[in-house]
């Protein structure tokens, strides 16, 4: 299982749930099973996100493995100047 | 070696990175020979020109070309009309922006354009366009526009992430909120709790070279395109889409960019030269002039932010609360974000939580600006933390110290940080002279500290291995500031080869792969990455070759200083192949010889940086003027220092611009005042001192030499440093940029009246 | 459109008082060619009066000089008896846009662009300067501050144009100045601009003064009380805390882009004061 | 359609002969008539100085010229620095002292910065920053540049 930390508009469209347990090995496993148990949160998925894993932030990287009882919080896709 | 293999930068000898060789576009940029975006021509050519709506907000009921379409010389007129009625969501703003639909939404909003055997031409087929506009009520002020019975934008707004949806359409895009702990129980254990309102003016990039591009439409439907952007594999996609063409089909090639800082991460007039191109025939080229630039093109936002933070006598920040309101111009996306993420990023707490409302006005569409967002931010939270150090009578470096996130810290906008450099960077500055230098009458100084994400994002690179032991390097993000140079260290350094052996250039979008804009601080962390693992891909071939040429095992070969070598003594005896001599051989051992990689390089690493500013004022004017400034930044590790410094320098600078003299002013008629270098006044040589750099060295763990990306966050700090350093001279706390000497003047003759002290 | 560059002052003025519709004088083209380029004006004729010998020149007759109007800033700067006697006109003409400016601004177009805020306006009207007009009917002069009467209008008439510039011989112990406050160190129209220009007698004390204020009002002022201020005075601290109060109270600016009325009307006094300090210098040859 | 002018001018040492339009500006003529693109159009109305040529041996900047005044006089371009073999001074010192990003600029800034050696050939930092206050660049806040101009001023000197 995977604690997901979720922030910003993502908190809010999980019913202001900060944290969110789904089973995932991968960040594409984590979106699609997120985007399962959270409706509301597929719009803002599809519009983009970023998934920081141990302080490290991946925008598009669905393959991304997700070391067991690693920090894993869910941002809004960014992008720089 | 392992193709992600880590050098640790502070053990690793480089042999070239870290050196500063002269540029490979260097001889062509002082010599006049570079082209850039408005330098190419093509046979046949026409000229483009826009129309833009004098008006602020207004229905565009109809738009009558007949007059200009019978003008000689005019060979073809577009409007909306002439792009498609729907396009993905996710372009749709672009497009709307691109040209007006319904309404006109800001002064300078395209209708409609023109292309002509000239310019004369042109601009007297303007002139013919008959537009038929039901002017609207307008607003242009953030906090005016987030009021109730404020004129509406877009009647289908409903502010998004608020529960329960609101009923009502507004001009508020969304409101976004992150943070952790409750800032209420950390004021409740200060023994000081600030709060301030601060206010700031949208700003523009300010790039000397104005948009402009070279379209060519055949009959059979391909076309090519000449522009200056920061990406012109995005550019193709786009104008694609917005044009309804094939994406095999538009070939876009980037010229030499004039500047970006962000605002040429879009497109403007781009799919216009191509849809005037494809009407007429002709290829057509489309110049924006310096006042469309202003008035057309994508400032930052102007901003309203609170922010409230408590601290102890012992300086120990207890909370902090910050509400961030951004107008975007009039579509969804002001950075209001970023800036919400980045506002207290600089420190550890317990309490924090910020707010931030993306709100829509009559004003163009914003674009990225350097670190979009975080200046402001760092504007009002540096100020208060400043303001906080001298009611408890601490030393401001000092009160950062003891606040400064560092590894393992828990981030204000939710990830642990791991290696990062932001107590480096304070105490580097407070061992800094200028930090003990006296100052002279009327001057104060100013410390802030800022903080940037980086980005990394998809890249593709292409080595390839010339006859004669030279390498042609390709990459794909247009060179916005020496990147070439930074790119042909990195590629010496892995291939073992002197600097000037290799060559870079940047591919157009059908001789290469995909790559992201240059944007986000992205290009040394994420193109160098791909052009080392590029490197690396070729010296593996390489020792194959070698292998194949005395027929060992491929594994038996190891590259040393540009030379293939057998391992050891029991892989046999040879003498070492050189690039070159493998170069030679590359027909006869297999044909060329190539290294490759496409990556999505994540990973890039944050970057902290600490600015200080010594700023006199005329008491008599309120006239500032800077005397002294130093930036200290973290880049990771430094590849071509100059070019490093360059970045630091840059972003200082307009940061100056910025806290003292830009701002965009509308008019109560809601039109741009200053659409000129006259009036838009950014910092001219003789505005600014030297700028002293000092570059520290944290490397990041996500790039192989520890690369943190260094162009964006030397804009975040100036903005607050510089107001810590006018409110200490001026004696009176400056809340609202720029500080222009009316704005300071008044703000002391009101202290003199009793107003807030310092 | 058409273009001549004529040899001849009469010549220019028969083409400046003929049939063509919009007629405009190129003299150094740094407004005359923005506007074209912003659409605020189209000629239909342009006459380019830099090919008259006698309007590029500088000459001193017995101490006074002829300015003819179309020698550049930087000729000016470059004229060492004429910086020697009216450092104020030239550092005020001096000031107006960048080098590239210099090379090709004029006295002449800085008057008769009749910006309210022309630098080298202010400097000239407290200098007592005088512009030479030729016309159809011959040739008059009119003192610097009777050229301009509003933004953008002028007392010239159909067919006329501005010959030359005349500055009147320095009587002994006199210095000039001008100041202006802009945002920026460089490269900015003037919020507030302030030329003095006084006299003093062997005892130090003020007999003749003029002061002139730029961006203040519709066009350059001369203000008399703010003269009166310093004459018979010494100049010291008192009469320049008055000549700034008068100077003030002289404003009738407005708000608008580059500044606010509060702005203007404190800041004239201050540059009122400050470039009577400077002139007070120059005076006593300190 | 407008009548024409006919001038006959010095670019570079060269004789050249163009026709051009009343309202067109010198800056026009040398990019769109005569190929000449290394003179950059940042804002066209003298605020930015990267049009900036040598006009009869001043600075001036080519936006601000009507191609028609070029009747008979010396004009000096980017592109006129270099010989066919050699970099001039500060064309060297600005490669050398990375006084460029962006590149834009730099012609504007090579030509304001010759002329300004050429009238004082040891300027203070002071006189270079106000010497150069009508050439903006976004880019480098103008340290390297002014560092490179005081170097290829020491080299000059050297002769």
């Amino acid at each position: 299982m995977v604690q997901v930390m979720l922030s910003g508009p993502l908190k809010a469209a999980a019913g202001g749930r900060a944290e969110v347990e789904v089973e995932a090995a991968t960040i594409h496993q984590l979106l699609s099973r997120l985007e399962k148990d959270h409706p509301k949160l597929k719009p803002l998925i599809e519009r983009g996100v970023a998934v920081a894993i141990d302080g490290q932030i991946y925008r598009d990287d669905w393959l991304r493995p997700i070391p067991p009882g690693s920090e894993v919080v869910l941002l809004p896709r960014m992008a720089g100047g | 070696m392992p193709l992600d293999a880590n050098l640790d930068p502070r053990t690793h000898e480089f042999k070239v990175v870290g050196t500063r060789p002269l540029r490979p576009d260097g001889v062509d940029k002082v010599t006049g020979r570079a082209k850039f975006g408005a330098d190419a021509n093509a046979p046949g050519m026409l000229v483009g020109k826009i129309l833009r709506s004098p008006h602020p907000h207004a229905r565009v009921r109809s738009i009558n070309t007949a007059k200009a379409a019978k003008l000689p010389g005019v060979k073809a007129i577009v409007t909306r009309d002439d792009f498609p009625a729907s396009v993905d969501p996710s372009l749709r703003d672009v497009l709307y922006n691109v040209m007006a639909r319904e309404k006109a939404l800001y002064d300078g909003h395209a209708v409609a354009a023109v292309a002509a055997t000239s310019a004369a031409v042109a601009r007297k087929a303007l002139k013919l366009i008959q537009v038929d506009y039901e002017i609207l009520p307008h607003v242009t002020d953030v906090d005016a526009a987030m009021k109730p019975g404020a004129p509406i934008l877009h009647k289908d707004m409903i502010t998004e992430n608020v529960e329960p949806a609101p009923k009502k359409a507004s001009n508020i895009a969304g409101r976004h909120e992150f943070g952790h702990g409750d800032p209420e129980v950390g004021f409740k254990q200060a023994n000081h709790v600030v709060e301030r309102v601060f206010k700031t003016e949208a700003t523009h990039q300010g790039y000397i070279e104005p948009h402009a591009c070279l379209a060519s439409v055949g009959t059979d439907g391909t076309g090519e395109l000449w522009v200056c952007t920061q990406g012109h594999f995005m550019v193709r996609d786009t104008c694609a889409a917005l044009v309804g063409m094939d994406v095999s089909k538009l070939r876009v090639t980037a010229s030499e960019i004039g500047g970006g800082f962000g605002g040429k991460t879009t497109v403007f007039i781009e799919p216009v030269a191509l849809a005037l191109s494809r009407k007429a025939g002709k290829p057509v080229k489309l110049v924006m002039s310096r006042e469309e630039v202003f008035r057309a093109s994508g400032p930052t936002s102007s901003t309203s932010m609170t922010v409230k933070v408590g601290v102890t006598n012992a300086g120990r920040i207890t909370g902090g609360y910050a509400e961030l309101r951004f107008q975007g111009g009039a579509f969804t996306g002001s950075p209001v974000v970023l800036g919400a993420m980045s506002a207290f990023a600089c420190y550890d707490l317990e309490h924090v939580k910020v707010v931030g409302y993306d709100v829509v006005t009559n004003r163009p569409k914003q674009a990225a600006y350097r670190a979009p967002g975080a200046p402001m931010a760092a504007f009002a939270v540096e100020s208060v933390i400043d303001e906080l150090a001298k009611k408890i009578g601490m030393d401001p470096i000092e009160l950062r110290l003891k606040n400064a996130a560092k590894e393992g810290t828990k981030s204000s906008y939710g990830p642990k940080y791991n290696s990062i450099g932001l107590i480096d960077c304070l105490e580097a500055a407070r061992k800094h002279p200028h930090y003990s230098a006296p100052l002279g009458p009327n001057q104060g100084r100013g410390v802030a500290a800022g903080f940037w994400f980086n980005f990394g994002g998809q890249t593709c690179v292409s080595l390839n291995v010339n006859i004669d032991g030279t390498v042609a390097l390709v990459v794909g993000t247009p060179d916005i500031g020496g990147s070439r140079a930074s790119m042909c260290l990195m590629a010496a350094e892995e291939l073992g080869i002197p600097y000037d052996k290799v060559r870079a250039i940047v591919a157009d979008t059908s001789s290469l792969g995909y790559n992201d804009i240059s944007e986000g601080s992205r290009v040394t962390f994420s193109t160098g990455l791909a052009t080392i693992n590029a490197a690396r891909d070729a010296v593996t071939k390489l020792c194959a070759r070698a292998a194949k040429i005395w027929g060992i095992p491929a594994d038996a070969v190891v590259w040393e200083n540009g030379h293939a070598k057998p391992s050891g003594p029991n892989a046999g005896n040879f003498e070492p192949l050189s690039l070159e001599d493998l170069a030679k051989k590359a027909a006869k051992t297999g044909g060329p010889i190539a290294g490759h990689c496409e990556v999505n390089a994540d990973g890039a690493g944050v970057s902290f940086a600490v600015h200080m500013a010594d700023a006199e004022v005329d008491r008599e004017t309120g006239r500032v003027q800077i005397k002294r400034y130093t930036v200290v930044q973290d880049a990771g590790k430094a590849i071509h220092p100059s070019y490093v410094e360059g970045q630091f320098q840059g972003g200082a600078a307009q940061g100056i611009g910025w806290a003292i003299n830009e701002e965009y002013i509308y008019g109560k008629d809601g039109r741009l005042q200053n659409p000129g270098f006259l009036d838009y006044r950014i910092p001219v040589a003789s505005d600014l001192p030297m700028i002293d750099t000092v570059i520290v060295e944290v490397p990041n763990p996500g790039h192989p030499y520890g690369v943190r990306g260094v162009g964006e966050t030397s804009i975040v700090p100036p903005l607050a440093a510089i107001a810590n350093a006018v409110s200490a001279a001026a004696g009176v706390r400056m809340t609202q940029l720029p500080m222009s000497a009316p704005h300071v003047l008044k703000a002391m003759d009101g202290a003199k009246g009793g107003g807030a002290r310092r | 459109m058409r273009f001549e560059a004529p040899t001849t002052v009469n010549a220019a003025v028969k083409l400046l008082a003929g049939k063509a519709g919009v007629v405009r004088v190129l003299a150094g083209g740094t407004d005359l060619l923005v506007q074209m380029r912003t659409d605020r004006v189209a000629p239909d004729l342009i006459v380019d009066v830099k090919r008259i010998p006698s309007l590029r020149t500088v000459s001193a007759k017995a101490g006074a000089f002829r300015i003819g109007a179309a020698v550049a800033g930087a000729e000016l700067g470059e004229h060492k008896a004429l910086r020697k006697a009216w450092p104020g006109v030239v550092e005020a003409a001096n000031l107006i846009g960048s080098h590239q400016i210099q090379s090709r601004a004029t006295l002449a177009g800085n008057l008769c662009n009749a910006s309210p805020a022309a630098d080298s306006v202010p400097a000239l009207v407290a200098a007592g300067a005088s512009a030479v007009i030729a016309g159809p009917r011959g040739k008059r002069t009119v003192p610097i501050e009777a050229v301009a009467t509003g933004p953008g209008k002028t007392s010239l008439k159909r067919g006329e144009m501005v010959e030359a510039i005349l500055l009147p011989k320095r009587p002994p112990r006199s210095g000039d100045a001008y100041l202006r406050f802009i945002p920026r160190s460089e490269m900015d129209i003037a919020v507030v601009g302030a030329g003095v220009n006084l006299t003093l007698d062997a005892k130090g004390v003020c007999t003749a003064a003029r002061v002139a204020l730029g961006a203040v009002a519709e066009r350059v002022i001369l203000v008399p009380d703010a003269a009166k201020a310093l004459i018979g005075t010494t100049v010291d601290a008192q009469a320049l805390e008055r000549l700034a109060a008068v100077a003030s109270a002289a404003c009738r600016p407005i708000d608008d882009k580059r500044g606010t009325k509060e702005f203007r009307i404190k800041v004239a006094g201050v540059l009122a004061r400050r470039a009577a300090e400077t002139a007070l210098k120059r005076a006593r040859g300190t | 359609m407008m009548p024409k002018v006919q001038v006959s001018t010095t670019i570079n040492g060269d004789a050249v002969s163009y026709l051009c339009e009343v309202d067109e500006t010198l800056l026009d003529v040398l990019r769109d008539r005569l190929g000449l693109t290394g003179s950059k159009e940042g804002c066209g109305t003298g605020d930015c100085g990267a049009c900036s040529v040598m006009l009869d041996g001043r600075v001036v900047c080519s936006c601000l010229v009507l191609g028609a005044e070029a009747e008979g006089r010396d004009v000096r371009t980017v592109e006129g620095i270099a010989t066919a073999d050699k970099l001039h001074p500060l064309q060297e010192k600005f490669l050398e002292f990375a006084a460029l990003q962006c590149g834009i600029c730099t012609p504007g800034f090579l030509i304001s910065a010759k002329e300004l050696l050429d009238r004082n050939p040891n300027p203070t930092e002071t006189e270079i920053r106000f010497g150069l206050a009508g050439n903006l660049c976004r880019c480098t806040g103008y340290d390297k540049i002014v560092r490179a101009v005081q170097a290829a001023a020491a080299e000059m000197r050297k002769g």
